[in-house]
């Protein structure tokens, strides 16, 4: 198929779409343009564009991610670190589950957010606490798809395995491993997604120098309706980008499980 | 798919050893704690003069100590926490906060304290509130837990009120001056900058009032790290009280000199009109300072702001480290002691 | 046999039995600081004040009325969205597209732009709570509506059933489940939020209390808090439960979310 | 030298245990299995076969009597016992070469690699190595799994029920490849089956299981010439002895999926 003929199948099947965000884009503009909304409440697409620049090409914008990539890059491998191993332990033996479950399930009521406050007397309001917020969000998911996605690989393989004389080990890293590899994949999809909401919140209830979540209320104190809407579309473009980034690569260790079925 | 599992084995240890090693960098570091509200990493007064002068940096050069200053924007409740979490050494805090602190279990000593502080109940320009008795129903935007809440219980009490009459709104900061400016908030403790800009008016002032309602802020410290380091504490306030000396030298050189922090040389010199200035930097802690204590901690108490109650003088001073500063530097009788109604004694 | 169910169950109570023995032993000779872990004594005790004061009721009561609203707001509008868009296939091929732009963003970014719109009042609680439930509501209707099987709609099509039959027969109770998945997700995204907009900035509420305790330094208070929340979101999810298992005759095994 | 492969059952009995009170499955087995010998075990839904297959592999423990290989009491399973399921359990995240070396201790070594091929070839998957289970078709899967349970040049091959998920007109090629294959490598087979004609076209020995408790009613010989005509009046013969082993056990004849 030629290029144009998939731009033009492409363009039949989504200029749907783009009639609606150029409908919400002229509503956007228009309102702004005869000033039925003030500008201090809404931002006019130029202002927002002004700040985009402004915040890019002063650094702030990137440092702003980098600051909070690092946080999020430290309390995710804590915490999906620490919960692949327990989901690991307790998905291979079933004393070990009966012996954590009961205490997993009960910390994992509290609200994730619910944590800010303890977090904070704990660990005070410098990295730690941030670290440690995120290492809590990104805990559960991957300790969660872990343990079912152990649970979840067929006895029959475990059997084959038995048949061939594996150790535990083996058996471990061969059968069960890989079987529960693309439900720990989403686990870690799931975590990451989460990651990057917490350090958001974290941010905001804990100040730093730079983060996407201090960018976010100092745009807010500064009183930048600009730099808000560049702010929402920035975490957006970012929490999107993770989605699609680790949805890929468990759509490509998928494969086989997918058409399997 | 067997390399996929060895990355994530990898990725895997690494973000152990990544999640553990900042544990081990230790290093030689005095670490001080400040409220920062301001938005500026300078201080007025003696701190100022300290910092300024670099004394803690010039003092501790030789040890291997490097000084550290926090400013702690989430102010003295946030002093508390990072002194809880062993993120702070010393620090320098408001009435309500170190006694909070004390009264949660915060192990925390106080070496010195300065009084005198002011601060001015503002509403929005165009506001209806004319006195205090207005606020009942209203939001009024306060630090939850810094010495102005405190005083806003104190205020209304006078007037008849709790703080259940109005609508305790935790707002600090330059959020704080967004919410005024908004009018979000109906009312709150500030500066006088607000007023300067045209978004605020005064209703109300602690300046020209009787001293209960002034502020006394109190340098802290760590007990396990004076009970480790009584020595470099020792040297520490009496850097400190070298650094007030400088600023008791002279009113206007050191109103002029806190303009450093941002504010307005007028508004230094309205909010200190009648005080004087050895009465403003004077570190003892006298019987007026103790009184005052107590006070605030009773209205915290009535007001359900502290739970348990402890006693002031047995539990939470330590003047002896102060006193010898004042005999090193034969200061011995450079500032008086106070009465409760702030004149001078005389010896 | 009973035996084995029996020692399995309490195999689960031996951690936290250790967990509870040690916090005891470490809080009660202050090797643990006070500060940071209070006694679980003192925990019960403050639970007790707080409730015998009546200060936790009517926080609980101002967090549960924001959740209700924000709840009810947001899961109507996104019941609302995700039936247009499960039903009329012009309203998907337009709106989908925005719908996903948007659910792409987490809600808490929106933050300043609603306080900016809404003030710190009640209103900006609302809605902000509303903006959580709404996306998992209009997400899991969408998807209930568009996962009834092909093989239904040709069985009732071969009965020349009418428009309204074919959503009473067979589009409702196929969808019903997933709408059902939908309301459990939007009630605990609502009760997380509700907390972290209390954080943000509030006069009453579970949060507030939560925030003041912290600030004054009163980590017993926050300790009640978080076992209260914990508690409360618990519960409210095994209501959601019953009453699913009740009209639904949907059974859930209880570790399937 | 004695060919290794004979398998020795005496007097074997398999309980369950149940909520109330013990379940007995087999009751009294005793078969003997000469080395090269194809068996069959053919019988009715319930009556134990696959509980005698997963004993005999090893994969089910405690059972009173005796399993000898060779005169060696079975303790676990063993590479010495290849098996293949019904579901042809082959991984579905390894490649066929991969699956069919996931016995080998070295799969990766030159020689490993070459009995991997060789036993492909022998199962006719020559070239789909580095295809995945999901790729091929229920009949090739099957016989990647008997290719992967022949590679360790196990003693005796078990087969449970290979070839049940089959379309009638596979299952009868496979038919012919599972003979070339057990002629090729000169190996002891148990095939456990429902189907009758398979049992006939395939095995030396027809052992006819009835159930619950489960036990051996009847060993036929089937003494044919290979390859076996199934329209021969021989064969037809010996399946209606089988089919009447049936009869006088059940009031409902033919009721058996066949």
């Amino acid at each position: 198929m030629s290029i144009a003929a998939k731009i033009t199948i492409f363009i039949r099947e989504k200029y749907h779409g783009f009639i609606s965000f150029l409908v919400l884009f002229l509503i956007w503009s228009g309102v702004c343009h005869y000033k039925l909304i003030s500008p201090d409440f809404l931002p006019t697409p130029a202002t927002v564009g002004t700040a985009f620049v402004k915040v890019v090409s002063s650094g702030i914008l990137g440092k702003s991610l980098g600051g909070s990539l690092i946080r999020i890059a430290e309390g995710f491998m804590i915490g999906t670190t620490l919960g692949f191993l327990l989901g690991a332990v307790m998905g291979v033996s079933r004393t070990l589950e009966r012996l954590f479950a009961p205490l997993i399930n009960a910390l994992r009521q509290v609200p994730i957010i619910g944590w800010i406050p303890l977090i904070i007397i704990w660990c005070g309001i410098a990295e730690t606490s941030k670290v440690t917020f995120i290492a809590i969000g990104a805990f559960f998911p991957i300790l969660i798809n872990t343990f079912e996605g152990i649970r979840s690989v067929s006895h029959s393989y475990v059997e084959v395995a038995q048949v061939f004389e594996y150790s535990r080990v083996k058996l471990l890293r061969k059968i069960v491993i890989p079987g529960a590899l693309p439900s720990i994949v989403s686990g870690i999809r799931l975590s990451m997604g989460t990651s990057w909401l917490l350090v958001v919140w974290a941010e905001i209830n804990t100040r730093s120098a730079y983060g996407i979540g201090d960018l976010l209320s100092s745009s807010r104190e500064e009183h930048n309706p600009g730099l808000i809407i560049v702010c929402i579309l920035v975490i957006g473009f970012v929490a999107f980008l993770i989605n699609e980034l680790f949805g890929h690569l468990e759509a490509r260790l998928n494969t086989w499980k997918k058409s399997y079925r | 798919m067997k390399k996929i599992i060895n990355i994530l084995l990898v990725m895997a240890v690494g973000m152990a050893l990544f999640g553990i090693t900042p544990g081990f960098a230790a290093e030689k570091v005095i670490r001080i704690g400040y409220p920062g509200g301001s938005g500026r990493p300078v201080s007025a007064g003696g701190w100022g003069y300290v910092q300024a002068k670099n004394l803690f940096e010039e003092e501790f050069k030789k040890d291997g100590y490097r000084i550290e200053y926090n400013y702690i924007k989430s102010q003295g409740p946030g002093c508390n926490e990072a002194l809880a979490n062993n993120s702070l050494d010393f620090s320098f805090h408001g009435d309500l906060p170190v006694l909070a602190g004390r009264s949660g279990g915060l192990k925390i000593k106080a070496l010195t304290a300065s009084r005198g502080g002011n601060a001015h109940l503002l509403v929005p320009t165009n506001s209806s509130i004319k006195t205090i008795k207005d606020l009942k129903g209203k939001r009024v935007g306060v630090g939850v837990g810094t010495w102005t809440h405190t005083l806003l219980a104190r205020v209304l009490n006078d007037n008849g009120m709790t703080l259940k009459d109005i609508k305790v709104i935790n707002i600090t900061g330059s959020d704080f001056e967004t919410a005024i400016a908004t009018n979000d908030i109906d009312a709150g403790f500030g500066s006088r900058a607000l007023v300067r800009r045209g978004v605020a008016k005064i209703i109300w002032t602690t300046v020209g009032k009787p001293v209960k309602y002034q502020s006394i802020f109190s340098l802290v410290v760590r007990e396990a790290f004076l009970k480790q380091h009584p020595d470099i504490v020792k040297r520490f306030v009496k850097m400190y009280v070298k650094g007030l000396y400088l600023a008791s030298l002279n009113k206007n050189e050191t109103l002029k000199f806190n303009t450093r922090t941002g504010s307005a040389l007028q508004d230094n010199i309205d909010d200190n009109a009648g005080q004087s200035i050895k009465y403003i930097t004077a570190p003892r802690i006298d019987g007026q300072v103790t009184q005052l204590y107590k006070e605030v901690q009773l209205v915290a108490k009535n007001n359900g702001l502290i739970r348990k109650p402890f006693d002031v003088d047995k539990d939470f001073i330590d003047s002896s480290f102060l006193e010898a500063a004042l005999k090193e530097l034969n200061l011995e009788n450079h500032w008086p002691n106070y009465d409760y109604n702030g004149n001078p004694i005389k010896k | 046999m009973k035996f084995q169910i029996i020692k399995n169950k309490l195999l689960g109570l031996i951690i936290p039995l250790i967990l509870y023995v040690a916090w005891d032993f470490l809080t009660s000779r202050e090797i643990i600081p006070p500060e940071l872990l209070p006694a679980p004594k003192v925990i019960f005790d403050t639970w007790w004040d707080l409730q015998s004061s009546g200060e936790l009721a009517l926080n609980m009561k101002m967090s549960l009325l924001r959740v209700g609203f924000g709840f009810l707001l947001g899961a109507i509008s996104g019941f609302l969205l995700g039936t247009a868009m499960g039903l009329w296939k012009p309203v998907e091929l337009y709106l989908n597209p925005l719908f996903n732009f948007f659910r792409q963003i987490p809600v808490v970014a929106w933050i300043p732009f609603l306080i900016l719109w809404l003030g710190i009042d009640e209103w900006f609680k609302i809605v902000f709570i509303s903006f959580g439930a709404f996306i998992p509501m209009a997400l899991k209707t969408l998807e209930g509506i568009k996962g009834v099987p092909a093989s239904y709609l040709e069985v009732v099509r071969v009965f020349e059933y009418g428009w309204f039959r074919v959503l009473r027969t067979v589009i409702v109770p196929s969808a019903l489940p997933s709408i059902s998945t939908g309301l459990r997700l939007c009630l605990s995204e609502a009760w997380m939020l509700v907390i972290g907009a209390e954080l943000v900035a509030a006069g009453e509420g579970i949060g507030n209390v939560m925030v003041i305790a912290r600030r004054l330094f009163q980590t017993d208070v926050v300790l009640v808090g978080v076992i209260v929340i914990a508690i409360t979101g618990f519960a409210m999810d095994k209501v959601l439960g019953l009453l699913e298992t009740r009209f639904l005759g949907l059974h859930r095994s209880q570790n399937a979310q | 030298m004695e060919r290794l492969g004979t398998l020795e059952v005496k007097n074997l009995n398999k309980k369950y245990r149940s909520q109330n009170d013990d379940l007995l499955v087999l009751d009294d087995i005793n078969l003997t299995v000469q080395p090269g010998e194809f068996i069959s075990i053919i019988g009715s839904s319930g009556c134990g076969k696959t509980t005698f297959l997963r004993l005999v592999v090893g994969l089910e423990k405690g059972y009173e009597g005796e399993i000898l290989l060779d005169g060696q009491r079975l303790n676990g399973p063993s590479l010495k016992r290849g098996v293949v399921f019904q579901d042809h359990r082959l991984l579905p995240w390894l490649s066929i070469e991969k699956n069919v070396g996931m016995g080998l201790k070295n799969p990766k070594s030159g020689e490993s690699r070459k009995t991997i091929q060789e036993h492909l070839e022998l199962v006719g998957l020559k070239g789909f190595e580095k295809h995945y289970p999901h790729q091929l078709s229920g009949g090739m899967s099957q016989r990647a799994a008997i290719a992967r349970a022949l590679v360790n040049r196990p003693e005796i091959l078990l087969l449970d029920e290979p070839l049940g998920a089959l379309d009638a007109l596979t299952r009868m090629y496979m038919h012919q490849e599972l003979e070339r294959i057990w002629m090729k490598e000169d190996i002891t087979m148990i095939m456990i089956t429902h189907d009758v004609d398979e049992a006939i076209v395939l095995s030396d020995k027809i052992v006819v299981m009835s159930s619950r408790p489960g036990t051996i009613k009847k060993i036929i010989p089937v003494p044919l010439a290979r390859p076996r005509d199934r329209a021969g009046y021989d064969f037809a013969n010996i399946k209606e002895e089988v089919l009447a082993e049936f009869q006088l056990h059940t009031d409902h004849p033919f009721t058996y999926s066949i």
